[in-house]
């Protein structure tokens, strides 16, 4: 395979295969920072992958009060789903269990209609969780852009949740693969990789730490599997798997996963990802998975991303 | 001797139609079956009268002074036709086609006496009813700001406390009567319960009324002064009757909430009828007022309060209202029929009133024709002249003549098409 | 005097008299039709490629008296949207649901209609009716009386006394300066004097132990007896309830043996009657039974009815069916004016809008067509719209094209709510009226059926009440609705007792019409007895004096009464 | 935009009903056909230009339209009703259905106004800096809607019958407001930022309409019940909104504060609401 050097790093000149998928972004306020924080990591449990979670889902940003449409610390979560329907349902699940259940909770919409492919009427359900006495919240009629909101009465005060929520056809499964000595060096580099990645908006990492460890790669030898794991790419097994792709010197490999709203914020992520890694001394490699272009309709090339970035 | 029997009284709202007039030539010697205003209305009719048409307090021919009337009139730009309740509908429907000749504002007393309850009517509807259901069914009736002990005198007697009715055959002890009044009045005497309520808390005690009906429990201990137990009383009587009714007069139209207490009282019925019959019908006062708006209202789609400066109706009660366009200097002329504004105005609405050329038709000398330009005296209607009026209630009756007028005294309807006619002529309309 | 007039050389229809579309002059002389006209004073009107009928007659609807004064009370906010200058001929006014007076006089006129039947008169507000009658202008008008809830009705039925119903009746007639006898949800309207209703033909009215079933059936029998002019006229128990054509098919039932009046073979008219031909079990999966009422219609020549037509639109419903009326406020959460007359009858009004996007309104609809199609006869079958229940009469050019234009019913269904499709059978009708039928539906019908010999038609000796509609018949095709709707809103010419009233849809003259009334004869005797018993229970339960009562002559200035020969026992 | 101005010449003591004071009406004229436009005087018409000095430019399209009235019209009515787009701003106090069944665009009153302003008002901004009167943002009558939609801020007092029969939008009044505010009020919001007086919400059904009063309140109906006292999560929207958008610095002030909240009116089953800011 063709390779380049970028800052010293051997980077393959390979793509990330990305597919569709829906993406949407909820702001999550509380009365302080904590528990803003906690119902997004509530929310954002158990969501790595659809591959046996029911979206993807991660903390895009924390928001300063200043920018919250109810001035209180905010934090910007991001979800994916195959499609509207299979984005909505995890979508009232996880806030009806872990926003309108946490202490002093509201949410809005984080995708305001104009920039949005279609807006999901998560309200039109979650309202029912009122039992009649949920009130409907109008604003701007007539005169400003028109806001809804339903307004939930729970033990603690009132849930405010806005009814409508953005939606757009999002690119998921951008990454991008980081080799390095050892351990420490991998993770290290890993670890700036997503510092630098949350600086980009619209890009969420939805593995722990926004790293995956593991990979994945479709099939297994047990037909009852779905997917194993990246054989190839397993220092452990370098030489008794025929096929290893594991460069010499390298023990370590990890995986930074990324899903975006759109293809130049995920490319731009991978780039800015990439190039925080081979700051870090240790770095052997880089490249990126894909399934020769089967699998997905996007192909994010590492060259063309650290070209454009 | 003539003996007049079945007249129809033309005093107040109740149009008691079982008089019976003793007539001697021209004179009136006898009143039977009416109640005090009523037989002093019939004999007192020639006292007083309007003499001679007058144009600046200086006798006139009738002719010159219609001549002055049309003239003053259609040079007006915003010309007022007022009064019309105490006389009848033809010389109603002339007033409202007067007001349209002219492009003026043509208005009622309504506008100052239930004017409210049909705002009330727009705004919710009602539930009412001919006097006679009252009568044959009624075994709870509720007086609401009203006294007809005062104002209607035989309204007690005729159709809603005392007559035996065809479901209510022992009459008075049949009926259970509820007065509600900021004030005690003689109803308190005539009443089985009395209600006192605080002056300007109608409206409270009528919305609470209803939420009790709709089994809403009610924490106050009192409401605008009424204890809760009363109003839990009530209310089970309410629920309770086979038919009730609630009469209800200027006590409710007039004081602070105004339309808004008839709008809480026809809630409090309409919720009512969910749970039994129940009705309720306003206490009109001048005898013609339902004809007034009647007429007004089939020939403009209005009842009062309406205005044609741009050729078609338009209706704003608040700012075609008599006293508003008064108020504000608005008026530039106005034509009075069978009224007496500056006597029952407010005094700024009067002194626009005594500023501008006024032409009045009237029976009597009141304030309104000593401070008119032209005074036309009039056959009183129902006494001297024929003509339809309609009953609080919306009945209509035959008004009868039982005197002849004196010679050369015209109806209020004759007069108004003379000057309609004038109008017309100076406009160059004429053919 | 009012000169000679030549119509001519218009396409008319004349269904009475076998004429469709024949190309010929209609001459007027006195105020009616006659054969030729003489002299060469006579003025013409052209009506070459034009269509030529006799003048509109609307069998139902509602116009002048307390209930439509309700309503124009009730709703300065409808008037608003729609009003109408003073011109040099004509007053001014407010249109729309409560037309004022005037403009009800008008619009008629401008649609070419010159006589308007007032379907309910209560007795006592009888005197209001007239009174308000004689302040619209130009067509010729009629009040039908209601009887229905009447005490002395109930009391009659009660003692089962037919002669001293009859004599009642024709009394009533008299007082009223009524023209037909009409009946409002039979027993339903006195039982709601005590807030309640009567569910069924067979229920019981309070104190007077009779049925729905008894009142009806006595009252057609009286109404035959006396020979009246018109049918009964009747508004069913249970309307508006979905599965009330049962109901409907069963008081049918209950007349049909009674023998009608001479000359006639129907002895009832169901009013409205697409109000009274659901079926289903509630509003939820309500569906017509306009094809199982058509059916009956069609096998039992005793009954004729009219539509009842919904639009879509806001409107005014008013009728005397008060009970009715507090469920449909409670149904809307409308205002709601409830009405109740002494001793006799009641009223309410209740806005309503009819939207397309509501399923038992799209089948509403769909049912007053079903109806006007799937009955054969048009003799037996009449546009109405229940003025203005189901739509404001200035609707009917858009029921015509409907009537006559299958494209036209398909380009409104497309825009109505699916269950149009599904619970009704209008999108399998292929019928399209012809003119001659229109003219049938319109007036020639209608004016037989009120046994007005001398309306609907323009055989010699007719009233001259001709209205000519700007549409050529020999190239008009179904397709060409807009066009048809267009010539019927606005009447090249509408003649009204030989006057020229609308000229190019425009009112050039304002002549006061003529009320019809019956006069129907009591035997002495009978009318002795009557009189005993009205000045008694006048004494004890009316408000009024019984002298007081009838309306006097002064409100009759153009009363034109006609006589009732009745079979006496 | 382009600005016409029109000053006020000699207005008469009747009444003008002007309702071509609108961008829509204006736009896409000359001045002199502004000028010749009729205005109604009792029963006479009349031009604009016999009361007002025409001047100024203007603009194809009712939204680049602004006109200026230069004076104070208490006696002209319906100055910019029924306008879709566009500004009118009166440099003075305006008559009687000043803005009524506006449904967009921009006019500022700077004096005060009479009865009915912004009355049936469905889109749009009307901003009153001094007092207005009564049926504010109402109902004519009979209709059963009042306010469908916009936006009215008084920044004076109001008086009786405020948003009587609205639906949706928003009125905020600066100063106190008369009885029967919110009267039949199914739907929007109102805000009083000073004193409300009595009978506020009266039959008032809901459907998420509710009376913010942040200034005090003289006395709440019996008929509406005390639920408790929070500070909810969504007023803090609006008193931002209040506060950014419309430049109602005061509103800030309430951002933290807890308010009383009742619920009413039960005489109809309604769930309007009333919240009373806590002192």
């Amino acid at each position: 395979m063709m390779s380049f050097e970028y800052n010293g790093v051997e980077i393959e000149d390979t793509f990330a295969e990305g597919f569709a998928m829906w993406g949407t972004r909820i702001i999550i306020t509380a009365k302080n920072r904590k528990w803003a924080n906690i119902a997004a990591a509530e929310m954002t449990g158990f969501a790595t992958s659809v591959i046996a979670c029911d979206c993807e889902a991660a903390v895009e940003r924390e928001i300063p009060p200043e920018e919250t449409p109810d001035g209180r610390p905010g934090v910007a979560v991001m979800m994916f789903g195959f499609s509207k329907k299979r984005l909505s349902a995890p979508m009232l699940n996880r806030i009806g269990q872990c926003v309108l259940t946490c202490p002093t909770t509201a949410i809005f919409n984080g995708i305001p209609e104009e920039e949005a492919d279609d807006m999901l009427d998560v309200g039109a359900s979650l309202r029912f969780f009122g039992d009649g006495y949920q009130v409907k919240m109008r604003m701007g009629d007539g005169w400003q852009e028109s806001q809804r909101y339903w307004r939930i009465p729970v033990m603690e005060g009132e849930f405010l949740a806005e009814a409508k929520f953005g939606a757009k056809k999002a690119v998921a499964g951008g990454n991008f693969l980081i080799m390095g000595v050892d351990e420490d060096s991998t993770l290290e580099a890993s670890e700036r990789s997503i510092e630098a990645i949350h600086t980009v908006p619209g890009v969420i990492t939805p593995f722990p730490g926004g790293l995956c460890r593991s990979g994945s790669k479709v099939g297994s030898k047990y037909a009852f599997l779905k997917a194993s794991t990246n054989t190839p790419f397993c220092p452990t097994i370098k030489t008794s798997f025929p096929e290893s792709q594991v460069p010499e010197g390298a023990n370590c490999v990890i995986e930074v996963v990324l899903n975006g709203l759109d293809e130049p914020s995920v490319m731009k992520a991978m780039a800015v990802g990439i190039r925080a890694a081979t700051e870090v001394p240790g770095v052997k490699r880089i490249t990126a998975v894909n399934f020769g272009g089967k699998l997905g309709k996007f192909n994010l090339g590492l060259k063309e991303a650290l070209e454009d970035a | 001797m003539v003996v007049h029997s079945d007249v129809v009284c033309p005093f107040c709202g109740c149009l008691c139609d079982d008089l019976e007039v003793t007539v001697e030539g021209d004179e009136i010697v006898g009143v039977k079956n009416a109640c005090a205003i009523s037989r002093s209305k019939f004999m007192n009719h020639g006292e007083n009268r309007l003499q001679e048409p007058a144009i600046d307090g200086k006798k006139a021919s009738l002719e010159k002074a219609i001549e002055e009337a049309a003239g003053i009139l259609a040079d007006a730009k915003r010309p007022l036709v007022y009064g019309l309740s105490s006389t009848d509908c033809g010389a109603i429907g002339r007033a409202v086609e007067l007001a349209e000749v002219l492009g003026g504002v043509v208005d009622n007393t309504s506008s100052v006496c239930h004017g409210p309850t049909i705002l009330a009517l727009q705004q919710v509807g009602e539930s009412k009813t001919t006097l006679g259901e009252v009568k044959n069914r009624a075994d709870l009736v509720v007086f609401w700001g009203s006294n007809p002990t005062e104002s209607h005198l035989r309204h007690l007697i005729r159709y809603s406390a005392m007559p035996k009715g065809m479901y209510v055959p022992e009459g008075r002890k049949g009926r259970y009567i509820v007065a509600v009044d900021v004030r005690t009045t003689r109803m308190e005497r005539v009443a089985d319960e009395f209600v006192k309520v605080d002056q300007g808390g109608d409206f409270e005690l009528l919305l609470v009324l209803r939420a009790a009906v709709r089994g809403v429990k009610i924490k106050a201990e009192s409401v605008s002064g009424v204890p809760r137990e009363t109003i839990m009383e009530l209310v089970r009587r309410m629920k309770g009757a086979k038919m009730g009714i609630i009469f209800f007069g200027l006590g409710l139209t007039q004081s602070d909430g105004r339309h808004m207490n008839i709008d809480a009282a026809v809630g409090l019925v309409t919720e009512l009828n969910h749970h039994t019959k129940f009705l309720l019908t306003p206490m009109r006062g001048h005898y013609n007022v339902a004809g007034a708006n009647s007429v007004t209202t089939w020939q403009t789609g209005y009842p009062y309060a309406v205005d044609f400066a741009r050729g078609y109706p338009r209706y704003n009660p608040g700012e075609y209202t008599s006293v508003d366009l008064l108020a504000k200097e608005e008026a530039d002329a106005a034509i009075v029929i069978a009224s007496d504004p500056a006597a029952t105005f407010p005094a700024e609405a009067v002194r626009h009133l005594a500023k501008i050329p006024v032409v009045t038709l009237d029976q009597k000398v009141t304030p309104t024709t000593m401070l008119s330009r032209v005074a036309i005296p009039v056959a009183t209607a129902g006494v001297e002249a024929e003509g339809t009026a309609y009953r609080m209630d919306g009945v209509a009756l035959r008004l009868s003549k039982v005197v002849e007028p004196e010679d050369g005294l015209l109806s209020d309807e004759a007069v108004l098409e003379a000057i309609i006619e004038r109008v017309r002529a100076l406009k160059g309309e004429v053919g | 005097m009012m000169g000679d007039l030549i119509v001519k050389g218009g396409y008319v229809y004349d269904p009475l008299n076998g004429v469709k579309g024949d190309k010929m002059d209609v001459f007027l002389s006195g105020g009616k039709v006659v054969e030729e006209v003489k002299g060469r004073d006579a003025k013409t009107v052209d009506a070459s490629g034009k269509v030529v009928m006799a003048g509109g007659v609307d069998i139902h609807s509602h116009i002048a008296g307390s209930k439509i004064n309700i309503g124009r009370l009730l709703r300065p906010e409808d008037h608003r949207k729609d009003v109408v200058p003073r011109t040099r001929y004509t007053r001014s006014g407010v249109g729309y649901s409560c037309p004022s007076t005037f403009v009800t006089g008008y619009r008629y006129a401008q649609m070419g209609y010159t006589s308007v039947m007032e379907a309910a008169m209560p007795p006592l507000g009888a005197r209001h009716v007239h009174e308000e009658l004689n302040d619209i202008p130009i067509i010729d008008k009629a009040g039908f009386t209601l009887l229905g809830n009447n005490h002395f009705t109930l009391k009659y039925v009660k003692e089962g006394d037919m002669e001293g119903l009859k004599a009642f009746v024709a009394w009533m007639l008299w007082a009223t300066r009524g023209y037909a006898v009409k009946i409002v949800n039979p027993g339903g309207v006195e039982n709601w004097k005590w807030g309640r209703n009567v569910g069924g033909l067979d229920d019981l009215v309070y104190n007077y132990e009779v049925s729905p079933r008894q009142i009806v059936t006595s009252l057609a029998r009286a109404n035959e007896e006396l020979g009246l002019p018109h049918t009964i006229h009747l508004h069913c128990n249970n309307l508006g309830v979905p599965g009330n054509y049962e109901t409907t098919i069963e008081t049918l039932e209950a007349v049909k043996g009674i023998k009608a009046a001479e000359g006639r073979e129907a002895n009832v008219h169901i009013v409205h009657a697409q109000f009274n031909a659901l079926d289903g079990e509630n509003w939820m999966n309500v569906k017509s039974g306009a094809s199982k009422l058509a059916k009956y219609v069609n096998a039992n020549e005793n009954v004729t009815l009219d539509l009842g037509q919904v639009i879509f639109t806001d409107t005014t419903t008013m009728t005397g069916d008060g009970p009715w009326q507090f469920r449909l406020h409670n149904m809307t959460g409308n205002k709601w004016v409830n009405s109740d007359v002494e001793m006799e009858a009641g009223a309410g009004v209740v806005p309503y809008t009819f939207k397309k996007d509501n399923p038992a309104n799209a089948i509403q609809w769909a049912i007053g067509l079903e109806l006007a199609l799937l009955v054969y006869d048009p003799w037996r079958v009449y546009m109405t719209t229940d003025h203005p229940n189901g739509g404001p009469m200035i609707y009917y050019p858009k029921v015509i094209s409907w009537l006559m234009s299958r494209k036209a019913r398909t380009d409104t269904m497309l825009e109505l709510n699916k269950s149009v499709m599904r619970r009704t059978t209008l999108a399998n009708i292929y019928r399209e009226y012809d003119f001659n039928e229109l003219a049938t539906v319109t007036r020639a019908a209608t004016a037989k059926a009120l046994g007005m010999d001398h309306k609907g038609h323009l055989g010699t000796g007719a009233d001259a009440d001709v209205s000519v509609y700007d549409i050529d018949p020999s190239t008009w095709r179904p397709s060409m609705y807009k066009e048809l709707e267009k010539a019927f809103a606005k009447a090249a010419y509408t003649i009204k007792g030989g006057e020229v009233v609308v000229k190019d849809g425009e009112v050039v003259a304002t002549p006061l019409g003529a009320t019809h009334w019956v006069k129907s004869e009591v035997p002495e005797a009978l009318e002795t007895e009557l009189m005993k018993d009205l000045e008694a229970d006048f004494r004890d339960y009316y408000t009024i004096n019984l002298a007081n009562y009838p309306v006097e002559d002064a409100y009759l200035p153009t009363g034109r009464p006609m006589t009732a020969e009745g079979r006496w026992r | 935009m382009k600005e016409l101005w029109l000053t006020p010449t000699a207005l008469p003591s009747i009444p003008v009903e002007a309702e071509v004071i609108c961008p829509d009406v204006v736009a896409g004229r000359t001045l002199k056909d502004v000028s010749s436009l009729e205005v109604y005087v009792g029963n006479k018409t009349h031009i604009l230009g016999e009361f007002f000095e025409v001047e100024g430019e203007l603009a194809e399209q009712a939204s680049e339209q602004m006109i200026v009235v230069d004076g104070t019209c208490q006696t002209v009515k319906y100055i910019g009703a029924k306008m879709t787009a566009g500004s009118v701003h009166v440099k003075g106090c305006a008559g009687m259905h000043a803005g009524s069944q506006m449904s967009g665009g921009e006019m500022l009153v700077e004096g005060n106004t009479r009865d009915w302003a912004g009355a049936e008002m469905s889109g749009g901004l009307l901003r009153i800096q001094d007092d207005s009167r009564n049926m504010t943002g109402g109902a004519y009558r009979g209709s059963p809607e009042g306010m469908t939609g916009g936006c009215i801020v008084v920044e004076g007092d109001a008086g009786v019958e405020l948003g009587s029969f609205m639906r949706r939008g928003m009125i905020v009044v600066k100063g106190d407001v008369a009885p029967f505010c919110g009267v039949h009020m199914n739907g929007g919001e109102i805000f009083i930022m000073g004193q409300a007086a009595r009978r506020l919400g009266a039959e008032a059904k809901g459907n998420g309409g509710f009376i913010a009063c942040l200034g005090g309140v003289d006395e709440i109906l019996p008929t509406y019940v005390h639920e408790t006292t929070y500070k909810p999560t969504f007023m803090k929207l609006y008193m931002r909104q209040l506060r950014d958008v419309l430049g109602l610095e005061e509103a800030a002030r309430f951002l933290e504060t807890p308010f009383r909240r009742y619920v009413g009116d039960l005489a109809v089953g309604g769930n309007c609401e009333i919240l009373v800011a806590e002192k």
